[in-house]
């Protein structure tokens, strides 16, 4: 087990957070370049495919990037 | 209709949840494979109901939030908030634009958001007893892709 | 100890399901900006667990999965996994590394898995009644960021 263990795991001691805020940027990026691309707005697992990952991965890594508007920040329009 | 999936997630009304539910949301709607703006629309709605949770409903406790989540075989989604908080006493004038119970902190948009962003929205509330809250929003169809 | 957070999860057992769970399961646990390796561990033996109600459990069958996340001050974790499926008749032959009730399709290392990515496993269950794994896992302790 100590073997798979090792080959499912990279030695990737960085902090959730900074890695959710990565794939969350790189999955933006993948959707400006298909939109730029296809003229069309790409689904989740288009993003998911280019990135190598499942789609509810990225779709919790973009929810890592989001501000809790409401809840901080009232907006007074 | 049957729904063709179903979860349901209960969590505590604390702020740091709210991003949580979110997720959760999202997550599980992924599997009806949908763009990141569409998403982003039920997100915020999920937001706004979730928030008036914690900050109405059990606004100095800490009480449990229900969410149920189905989705249909014609892209349909159900999004449904319940909380065992304080309730509303009159639900149409809470669902006025720019009605808040807390001037000064909040900006009264909350319904006025989520039925802007949802297709349909339906509250129902007794006072003292709890306040449900459901959404429902059509994905557009796509053809289904490969793999 | 009181658990400072918690959730719950419940959610169909059909394959499509398990990233779901996994995701849900992540974002929860997120909150507590674990490293990359120990919330993969974490989902690893969730997914394990998991797998085994659809496989196992509710064989030829769709049931219903119950999944419990409680977070501790002190870093720790407890995740419980339940179904009403089918039980396990003889725990301790289950558990051991390779045992598989089916041959060929599976390598008969959930277990093992769950008990090397967690602190701590423990399973209960009765035979036509259900199956309830507790792991837990204590998070690396680390100085508490600003903000
Ligand atoms: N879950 C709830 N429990 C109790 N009261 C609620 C709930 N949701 C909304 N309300 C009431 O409805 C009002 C309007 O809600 P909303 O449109 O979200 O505006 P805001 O939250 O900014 O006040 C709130 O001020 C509150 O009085
Ligand atoms: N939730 C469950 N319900 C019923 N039986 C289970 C459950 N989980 C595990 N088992 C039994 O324990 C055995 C060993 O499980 P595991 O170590 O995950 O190996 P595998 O799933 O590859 O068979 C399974 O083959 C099955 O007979
Ligand atoms: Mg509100
Ligand atoms: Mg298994």
């Amino acid at each position: 087990i100590g073997e798979i263990r090792r080959y499912l795991r990279d030695n990737n001691s960085i902090r959730v957070s900074r890695s959710l805020r990565d794939t969350a940027y790189k999955a933006m990026q993948v959707k400006e370049k298909m939109m730029a691309k296809n003229s069309r707005e790409p689904t989740v697992e288009e993003i998911a495919k280019e990135l190598d990952m499942p789609r509810e991965e990225v779709v919790v890594a973009l929810e890592s990037v989001v501000e809790p508007v409401s809840l901080y920040e009232p907006v007074f329009s | 209709m049957k729904p063709v999936n179903e979860m349901s997630v209960s969590l505590l009304s604390c702020s740091s949840n709210e991003a949580f539910a979110r997720a959760a949301v999202s997550a599980f709607i992924a599997q009806l494979d949908p763009t990141v703006d569409e998403l982003c629309d039920i997100k915020t709605a999920v937001s706004e109901a979730v928030t008036n949770c914690i900050v109405h409903a059990y606004r100095d406790t800490i009480g449990v939030i229900y969410i149920t989540c189905r989705l249909y075989e014609d892209g349909g989604i159900v999004v449904k908030i319940r909380d065992k908080g304080c309730g509303i006493e009159d639900i149409e004038q809470a669902m006025q634009p720019l009605f808040t119970t807390q001037e000064g902190e909040r900006a009264g948009l909350g319904f006025a958001v989520m039925q802007s962003f949802m297709d349909k929205l339906r509250v129902t509330s007794k006072p003292g007893k709890g306040t449900t809250v459901t959404m429902k929003k059509t994905m557009e169809r796509r053809p289904k892709q490969n793999g």
